[in-house]
């Protein structure tokens, strides 16, 4: 895979935070905050593929939507080739809008089932004044063509239910890309496919970055697929950042324990290199240390139980590009060798 | 399920034995509604009517027949001294149900509550009476402001209540802010009662139990050659709250009459049954179309007439009625026999529509009338026509002819409809708009905002002091009685002649007057007097003395008796 | 003997469109202390098997030709009473928890017990209520969470819930539906682990039911890949890794990303499967077969035989 | 589960009016339930009475049905070659009032219903977008209306203001009936609104009322559409007891005026001919439009349709 | 819980507080001032102006709504134009009869809904269920008052077995002999025929809305669940899909009782049970608005707590809601 240019960053993060209202009944539970995302700031390339990993929760779907103005950012500011947009309203935000697209989880809830999939797609020309109807639908008939949906007048005038889900998430991508954003979100886009759909869509994806060296943000949770498409990740959990870097020195070469639990737990199919374990989960899990500490702190089985319970560490780097947030990054074990091939669990 | 089938098994099992005795000689009455007060001053509504007439008696009742006046409480004709303008009454040694002596007091009493507290619907008789004495224990002494007709008439038809049971209660009223208000609030379990029968118990929505009034001073008495009684042991009235459960109670027995109006559909299910008896009584009632007479376009007596002319009476009598009630042609009804006028105005011939048209149509035209199409081609047939042109050429516009609504009373609902339909063939753009009583009355009384409307009066007072009050001039104002706005100065001078004579054939003869003038001038079109049709069982008591108003009435209770016992037998 | 035969089983649905031929032709079986892998994408057929072997087919399923023989003894031929005396007791299934398995009115504890209880009705109720203790200890649940109701547990506790129901009447067979879909991979590969330990503990063999290649790679003895209703490849979990046989399961493979290793460029199976109604012949994945393109469409491909447990349903693999 | 058939649609694909498509196939969905059908033949049974009932005041005067009387007859008669249905305590032919009655149902019922989801639906779809306090003040209204009793509130306003005209009640039947339609408007914006197709609008540049009339609405018409053909019957239902009860438009000849003149003349024991037809009608109406609706949800309710599908 | 409650009464004293003023402001707003409406026609203007000034009608707005409020707040309603009585006392008189007939056929209608909508789900398809259901569509679409003079006709003329009347029979209890056996039999005779009617008309919807959310409940997983332990088919319907399914049948009732007291009040003016709903329709056509005001204010009110209990009474049943 050949290495995106490095350049100036076409989208960057700064200090992200973001906070929720839990939405309680009345009385229990009502009214406490839960952080969402916290002092997150990363920076986009152009035409890289930027993974965004972590479990359900961790909020890495809330950074997404931040980024294409689905949610407002409590604090921190945002900035698309070097522009700020703190603020998006109105036209600014449909300018933004139009560099900045995204491309949802799940393919059967994102298409309007009451539109044709020519209207949906041609919905970001009709409401940025495109083209005229002719134009429109020459140009969605090409971007359909483009993501594989062929011949395109076969699948224009459907409607969601009668796709099946690889080319409905296909018809999204369509819809994504007709206005040729320079960045893509892409949250979790093959979580709700099969196997072989998902290497479609993957294969989709890159081909876009190949193509008009789009800048997209895969949103996964899954580090496979991550160091699969992705140049560079960042492993997020509970609205932190836990480690950024290359792509294959985060996954061959984690220096957080987080990072390195979650690829502990991650089938190793197919990957016949000697397996390492970190073994850095503890159980059962340690009672909560407030706010003020590591988020991983209640997991983490190397946690010093004073310094990690009241401070949380900031992201340092290790290497050129490969940042880690942890306070004992270098006194990590060294993982222990497994068998060789990991393939039928019980041998 | 078992619940529900245990419920429905219980209740299928008819209810105790039904060999009672204690209903022996007791006569059940089957009501609509309950009576809403047993508290004679606030108690307006029929059905506390029937029930307390049975109570508090008056000093002249009138008799069936001729409708005589004839004492009761009192004896003899009341004596009248032009000179000092008073009124001498003896009274008869009579008892209330407690036992104590009905006396001259209690006449005063009542007549002072009721100028003291100003009792709606009693004060107005009351106001001209400057005083009231007590001359001894049986003798009371009246002494009026002025000459009125309606004292004899009317003041003296007054319910009268017990001074020893009253007076504590007054007291306590009289020291309240609202007097009146706290007066009409006052509910009495056990009003005492000086006619035929007394209260027993009252299960409110269920039924009133009165039983014989043993202190009665008509027992064993014969008045006007009838025996009064009561004869009987007691009254039930039973509240039924839908016709159809009375009638159908009176079809079982579970009732020996029904007192109200036997609604014409039920007449066919009752007529084959040789048990019950129906009974057809004239109302004094009066069931008319006014007219607005202070703005276009009924300030024309000629479209007055012509309307007239176009309504047909018999159609509303003998299909909205169902032949129960009869076409009315002058004010006062015909059951009202002494005062009523016997003379069929020219609207009321036995006409068929197209003559009606023909007449109208003539009428107006006379009066310079024109339409865009005639009602009547030329052959004289009649035909669709349009838009009616007043003399000066203008329109006459769509107006409106207010009703009650059809849940107060169907069948002026219904007449307005048909009406409306009858206008339409002279070109008069009419439309029937029923209304709620009460913003009716506010249109018509209140604003004059109206151009016609169809109201009745079911159940006027035999004396007609209301036919000048419907007509005279100062009558006229903001909710006064004048609706119409009907102004004529002889009019006004016979109804001040009249209120004043107290010669009775004199009276009549000014009241005939006035009713000429209203046939002939057409403020009010009376359109018709609907009969009383009840229906009684005559399995196990007999006796119904008919009158109008019905059977229903205080003689016939007091002369009800049990089938079979001997009519001479008095106790 | 087998713990489990399936032999040729063919299961239908009555649609609208006509009858759905969801399963066709399929055999395994499954040995006491042994793992089976039922791998393949939604609508291959995988779920059908697995209410098959519960006798839970819904009311327009059939089984339509073949056998299911537990311990030797016919289960297609059982008795509505025979089947309820089955379940549970002989083959108990795992669901996947986020679907509701839990009825959300009951308390966790009490329908473990309920379990118990159909099952061996001379117990009182402390005495079941004694051995839902544990089986909680048994999948590391804490004993307060027996009162709560499934609403009151995270995604990993519920599964671990049921695991401790699958576990109750000490059953023979597990059939694990889809067990750790929703879950995250941490959870994930908890629970995974503590399915091998258990088995491995009681002896008893297991269905894994997944559309995750990866998952049952870590977990089973013996894979089968089904696509369109059809096992087409089956064998020990090494043999179909290593030497997978059949295109289908090549694709598969190629499909999947992996962690470690060389960087290799995915290959996806272009097309979509096949409907299941009406007649198919021939080879169903031709259409999309990127190996041998369309020269079986014709004739239905056979079994070939690679070692005593590696087959695969393809006339040209080699 | 598996034992969907797949949605992936093998057939190829045609090029037709994607509307025609997705209309045959919820009509054939529809014409497969057999109690829609039953619906929808009585529904057309009332419609063509509705139609016929121009024809009898054409063929005589006597056949009107408000002011029409039969000269001959003087009393409520039964079936008769002239009278098919028998007359009324007045001579009128009950047959006439029966046709003019089923006008008057559909106008009352479709006009207040139509007008109650146009109100529901604006005043649903508002809240459940907008949220906030706007949603919290709409929905408390909602709630007020929705706990008074319609039928009595209509009768007690309708004694009050003492206009009895038939539009009258239709608007107020509206003005009452709307909460409901409302709620339900409401729950499905607010599901929607949270569907990621809607974030994709936004996305896409879709403005507020573009994703409002676009995207929300076609999604909530349906069940708009559903919940029409429950207030109709809620609204005929109100105008016939209304009517029942005195206080209908008294020159409309409605079926519950017809059964508020039986009950009141006194001609229910009698006049079986006369009790029997309104109070069927109204019954059947309802069933009518309720089945229409019941088949309706099962269109709109692929779970539902499914389901018939494999019995 | 009692936070919930109480933010919930709060509430309905709001909404209350906001029916009673929209109540007031309705009555003066009408054609024709309440003086008017009030006041016996037949009465001459000097009477009628004493009355009015007597009963305070005279007052100006602001005024009478501070009276009226502060009245309302001390539970005083007024006095009843045409009964003279405290209007509490009338209504309260009423209250007892009406929660008998009505509570009685709500919960009958509801148990038998409920129970038959859980044997037509589990039937579905078969002959029990069509006929059910069926039977269910019809007579929930059944026109009340029509209905309700079905009954009468039938079996009060034609038949003649129950009384089609009021709620007890002056006859029981004015004899003597008879005790509080024959009074209640009494009773429970006179409610048959509305109690059916009531019970006729409601039971089909909370069938239909049983089956249909039974139906929804034995797709769920955990029925299948069940079917997978093992458990008997009778034991999967009873303890695991009907716990669930009759969940969204008390949000039925509490939705549809606004409506359900529609026919409440048209049975009881039916029949002439001696309800509040009857009250209500003869105070509407006798203008007397005290009573009607008020009567109107209690069903509300009944209502907004009925609805407060179903959503208890929900969050009781349904562990997942807890307040």
């Amino acid at each position: 895979m050949e290495q995106a240019p490095q350049s100036k960053p076409i989208l960057e993060l700064r200090g992200i935070g973001k906070q929720y209202r839990s939405k309680g009944r009345l009385g229990k539970g009502g009214g406490q905050t839960v952080v969402a995302l916290s002092e997150v700031s990363l920076e986009f390339r152009a035409g890289e593929i930027f993974g965004l990993v972590g479990e359900s929760g961790s909020g890495k779907t809330t950074c997404g939507r931040l980024i294409v103005g689905l949610e407002k950012a409590d604090q921190g500011e945002l900035l698309l080739e070097g522009r700020s947009y703190g603020t998006l309203k109105g036209e600014s935000l449909r300018a933004y809008r139009r560099q900045v697209q995204i491309i949802f989880q799940d393919p059967y809830q994102s298409l309007n089932p009451q539109l044709s999939i020519l209207d949906s797609v041609a919905e970001p020309l009709v409401t940025n004044r495109v083209g005229d109807n002719k134009a429109r639908l020459e140009k969605v008939l090409a971007t359909l063509k483009a993501v594989g949906l062929s011949p395109p007048e076969d699948y224009a005038f459907r409607f969601p239910h009668q796709l099946s889900g690889g080319q409905r998430q296909r018809v999204a991508i369509a819809r994504a890309m007709i206005l040729g954003p320079k960045v893509l979100v892409a949250d979790e886009p093959t979580s709700m496919l099969d196997a072989s759909y998902s290497a479609q869509i993957f294969d989709i994806l890159l081909e876009v970055r190949q193509r008009l060296a789009t800048t997209i943000i895969l949103i996964t949770h899954s580090l496979a697929a991550a160091r699969y498409l992705c140049d560079r990740i960042a492993v997020i959990y509970r609205g932190r950042l836990m480690e950024t870097g290359p792509a294959d020195a985060v996954i061959s070469d984690p220096r957080h324990p987080y990072t390195q639990a979650l690829i502990d737990a991650t089938p190793k199919f197919g990957d016949c290199g000697p397996i390492k374990r970190y073994g850095t989960l503890v159980s059962p899990e340690r009672p909560a240390s407030g706010s003020a500490g590591c988020a991983f702190f209640r997991r983490c089985g190397l946690a010093h139980l004073g310094r990690c319970a009241r401070q949380a560490p900031e992201l340092t780097p290790l290497t050129l590009g490969h940042l880690v947030a942890c306070h004992y990054t270098q006194e990590a074990p060294a993982p222990e060798t497994g068998q060789a091939c990991r393939l039928g669990g019980m041998g | 399920m078992t619940a529900l089938l245990g419920v429905m098994l219980l209740a299928l099992s008819p209810p105790a034995a039904q060999a009672v005795e204690w209903d022996q000689n007791i006569l059940k009455i089957g009501v609509l509604e309950e009576p809403k007060s047993l508290n004679l001053w606030l108690a307006g509504d029929a059905w506390s009517n029937h029930v307390l007439q049975l109570f508090y008696q008056q000093l002249y009742v009138n008799r069936p027949g001729d409708l005589k006046k004839v004492p009761w409480l009192a004896t003899g004709d009341p004596q009248y001294d032009p000179q000092t303008l008073s009124y001498t009454v003896d009274l008869r040694p009579a008892r209330w149900s407690d036992g104590s002596p009905f006396t001259a007091h209690d006449v005063v009493f009542t007549g002072q509550l009721i100028q003291k507290f100003k009792v709606p619907r009693f004060y107005s008789l009351w106001s001209f009476v400057k005083s009231i004495e007590a001359v001894g224990d049986h003798q009371v002494r009246f002494v009026l402001n002025r000459p009125d007709a309606s004292f004899t008439a009317r003041t003296l038809a007054t319910p009268l209540v017990q001074k020893t049971q009253w007076e504590p209660i007054v007291k306590q009223c009289l020291a309240t802010k609202k007097p009146l208000a706290s007066l009409l609030r006052v509910s009495l379990d056990h009003p005492a009662s000086s006619g035929p029968f007394v209260l027993k118990s009252w299960r409110r929505g269920v039924f009133l139990h009165l039983e014989r009034n043993p202190h009665f001073f008509g027992q064993g008495l014969s008045l006007d050659g009838r025996p009064l009684g009561p004869h009987i042991e007691g009254i039930v009235f039973k509240v039924y709250g839908t016709s159809d459960a009375a009638i159908l109670a009176l079809r079982k027995g579970s009732i020996d009459f029904y007192w109200n109006n036997v609604q014409p559909g039920y007449l066919r299910d009752i007529a084959g049954d040789p048990a019950i008896q129906v009974f057809r009584n004239q109302k004094s009632a009066l069931y008319f179309m006014g007219f607005n007479l202070r703005r276009p376009p009924f300030d024309d007596l000629a479209l007055r007439r012509a309307v007239a002319m176009l309504v047909d009476k018999r159609f509303i009598v003998t299909r909205v009625l169902q032949n129960a009630g009869e076409v009315m042609s002058a004010l006062v009804p015909a059951g009202n026999a002494f005062y009523h006028l016997d003379q069929v105005a020219p609207y009321d011939q036995e006409l068929t529509r197209g003559q009606r048209v023909q007449k109208a149509y003539e009428i107006l035209t006379e009066a310079g009338y024109t339409w865009k199409t005639r009602p009547m081609d030329h052959a004289g047939r009649v035909q669709t026509c349009s838009c009616l042109l007043r003399p000066d050429g203008s329109e006459v516009p769509p107006l409106t002819i207010l009703t009650p609504p059809a849940d107060y009373d169907p069948q002026r609902a219904m007449s307005g409809m048909m009406i409306q339909e009858w206008l339409g063939q002279v070109g008069i753009m009419a439309a029937a708009r029923p209304m709620a009583f009460g913003a009716m009355l506010e249109k018509v009384k209140g604003h004059h905002d109206y151009d016609a409307f169809v109201l009745g009066y079911g159940n006027l007072s035999l004396d007609p002091a209301w036919v000048s009050a419907f007509f005279v001039s100062k009558n006229a104002g903001k909710s006064g009685w004048n609706m119409s706005g009907y102004h004529d100065p002889q009019f006004d001078a016979l109804a001040e002649k009249a209120a004043k004579t107290l010669d009775p054939e004199q009276r009549r003869d000014l009241v005939l007057q006035m009713q000429r003038m209203v046939q002939r001038d057409v403020p009010f079109l009376p359109l018709y007097n609907p009969l009383l049709v009840e229906a009684a069982r005559n399995d196990r008591f007999q006796g119904w003395v008919p009158m109008v108003g019905g059977i229903g009435n205080l003689w016939s209770l007091c002369q009800l008796r049990p089938s079979g016992a001997p009519a001479a037998e008095v106790r | 003997m087998a713990l489990l035969e399936v032999e040729n089983l063919s299961i239908g649905y009555r649609t609208k469109r006509g009858v759905l031929q969801a399963v066709d032709n399929v055999s395994f079986s499954v040995e006491a202390g042994r793992s089976l892998g039922l791998v393949g994408e939604s609508g291959c057929g995988k779920t059908t098997i697995g209410m098959a072997l519960m006798g839970l087919l819904p009311r327009n399923g059939r089984v339509t030709a073949g056998a299911m023989r537990l311990m030797g003894r016919d289960m297609l031929g059982l008795s509505r009473e025979q089947w309820r005396g089955l379940r549970w007791k002989e083959i108990a299934m795992i669901f996947q928890a986020a679907m509701n398995a839990l009825n959300p009115v009951q308390r966790v504890g009490q329908q473990i017990a309920e379990a118990i209880l159909t099952h061996n009705p001379g117990l009182s109720r402390g005495e079941a209520h004694s051995q839902v203790e544990g089986l909680y200890q048994l999948v590391g649940l804490s004993l307060e969470r027996l009162r709560d109701y499934p609403h009151q547990y995270s995604g990993g506790m519920k599964q671990r819930a049921v695991i401790a129901m699958a576990l109750a009447c000490n059953p023979k067979i597990i059939v694990a539906d889809e067990p750790t879909t929703a879950l995250d991979v941490i959870v994930q590969d908890q629970i995974l682990q503590e399915t091998k330990a258990l088995q491995k503990e009681f002896n008893i063999g297991i269905i894994f039911i997944s559309h995750d290649i990866s998952i049952v790679a870590e977990v089973c003895h013996h894979i089968a890949i089904m696509y369109a209703g059809q096992m087409v490849e089956t064998g020990t979990t090494d043999e179909v890794f290593r030497e997978a046989k059949h295109p289908y399961t090549r694709a598969l493979l190629g499909s999947f990303p992996a962690l470690g290793g060389e960087r290799r460029p995915l290959r996806p199976i272009p097309g979509e499967p096949p409907l299941l109604i009406g007649q198919l012949a021939g080879c169903r994945f031709c259409d999309r077969c990127p190996e041998h393109g369309h020269a079986c469409k014709l004739d239905p491909p056979q079994w070939r035989r690679f070692s005593d447990t590696h087959f695969a349903l393809c006339d040209h693999c080699d | 589960m598996s034992a969907e058939p797949q949605t992936a649609s093998q057939a190829t694909p045609r090029r037709r009016s994607p509307w025609r498509e997705r209309f045959r196939e919820d009509w054939l969905v529809f014409n497969h339930n057999p109690l829609g059908r039953a619906g929808l033949i009585l529904l057309s049974v009332f419609g063509v009475m509705a139609l016929l009932s121009f024809l009898p005041p054409l063929i005589d005067p006597m056949y009107h049905p408000m002011t029409g009387v039969d000269p001959q007859v003087l009393y409520s008669e039964g079936p008769s070659a002239r009278h098919w249905l028998g007359t009324d305590f007045m001579g009128r032919d009950i047959l006439s009032q029966l046709l003019a009655g089923t006008r008057v149902a559909f106008m009352v019922g479709v006009s207040a219903a139509f007008m109650s989801i146009v109100l529901g639906v604006s005043i649903g779809m508002v809240a459940g977008y907008a949220g906030g306090i706007i949603d919290t003040l709409l929905m408390r209204l909602a709630e007020i209306i929705m706990v008074l009793p319609t039928l009595l509130v209509v009768l007690m306003l309708s004694a009050l203001f003492g206009k009895l005209n038939i539009w009258t009640i239709v608007l107020l039947i509206a003005l009452f009936r709307w909460p409901g339609v409302s709620r339900v408007i409401r729950a499905q914006t607010l599901s929607l609104k949270s569907r990621p197709f809607i974030d994709a609008a936004r996305v896409a540049g879709a403005s507020h009322t573009r994703i409002v009339f676009r995207h929300i609405m076609p999604n909530v018409l349906p069940l708009a559409f559903l919940y029409m053909t429950f207030r109709v019957t809620a609204a005929i239902v109100i105008e016939a007891a209304l009517a029942f009860l005195g206080f209908g438009d008294p020159s409309t000849v409605s079926w519950g005026m017809m059964l508020q003149w039986v009950w009141k003349t006194g001609h229910m024991f009698q006049a079986p001919y006369w009790l029997f037809p309104p109070g069927l009608c109204i019954s059947l109406i309802t069933l009518s439009f309720y089945l229409l609706g019941r088949a309706m949800d099962e269109v709109l309710d692929p779970r539902l349709r499914e389901e018939n599908g494999t019995v | 819980m009692a936070r919930y409650v109480a933010g919930r009464l709060a509430q309905i004293v709001v909404i209350l507080f906001m029916i009673v003023t929209i109540l007031f402001v309705l009555f003066r707003l009408a054609p024709g001032d309440p003086v008017s409406r009030m006041v016996d026609p037949s009465l001459s203007p000097e009477e009628a102006a004493n009355l009015i000034a007597q009963l305070g009608l005279d007052k100006p707005i602001g005024q009478q709504y501070l009276q009226y409020l502060q009245n309302f707040v001390k539970g005083n309603f007024g006095h009843s134009f045409h009964y003279g009585l405290p209007v509490g006392q009338v209504i309260m008189a009423k209250l007892p009869n009406t929660i008998l007939l009505f509570t009685t056929a709500m919960v009958l209608s509801a148990l038998a809904g409920i129970a038959w909508g859980k044997v037509a789900a589990w039937k579905k398809g078969l002959g029990t269920d069509t006929a059910l259901t069926v039977a269910a569509l019809v007579t929930h679409t059944l026109f009340l008052p029509w209905l309700a003079l079905l009954v009468i006709w039938i079996f009060g003329y034609k038949l003649d077995w129950l009384p089609i009347n009021g709620m007890i029979s002056a006859e029981v209890w004015l004899d003597p002999m008879s005790g509080p056996v024959d009074k209640a039999l009494d009773v429970a005779y006179h409610m048959v025929l509305p109690l059916a009617t009531l019970f006729i008309m409601h039971f089909g919807s909370y069938l239909l809305v049983m089956r249909s959310s039974m139906l929804q409940t034995l797709r769920e997983d955990y029925i299948i669940t069940a079917r997978a332990k093992g458990l008997t088919e009778r034991e999967i319907r009873n303890h695991h899909a009907a716990p669930n399914a009759w969940l969204p049948v008390i949000t039925s009732v509490g939705l549809s009782l606004a409506f359900s007291i529609n026919g409440g009040a048209l049975t009881e003016t039916v029949f002439s049970w001696p309800g509040i709903g009857r009250e209500l329709v003869m105070a509407v056509s006798q203008n007397d608005y005290p009573l009607a005001q008020a009567s109107f204010l209690l069903i509300a009110m009944v209502v907004l707590f009925a609805n407060l209990v179903v959503d208890l009474l929900y969050a009781f049943f349904d562990p997942r809601i807890r307040y």
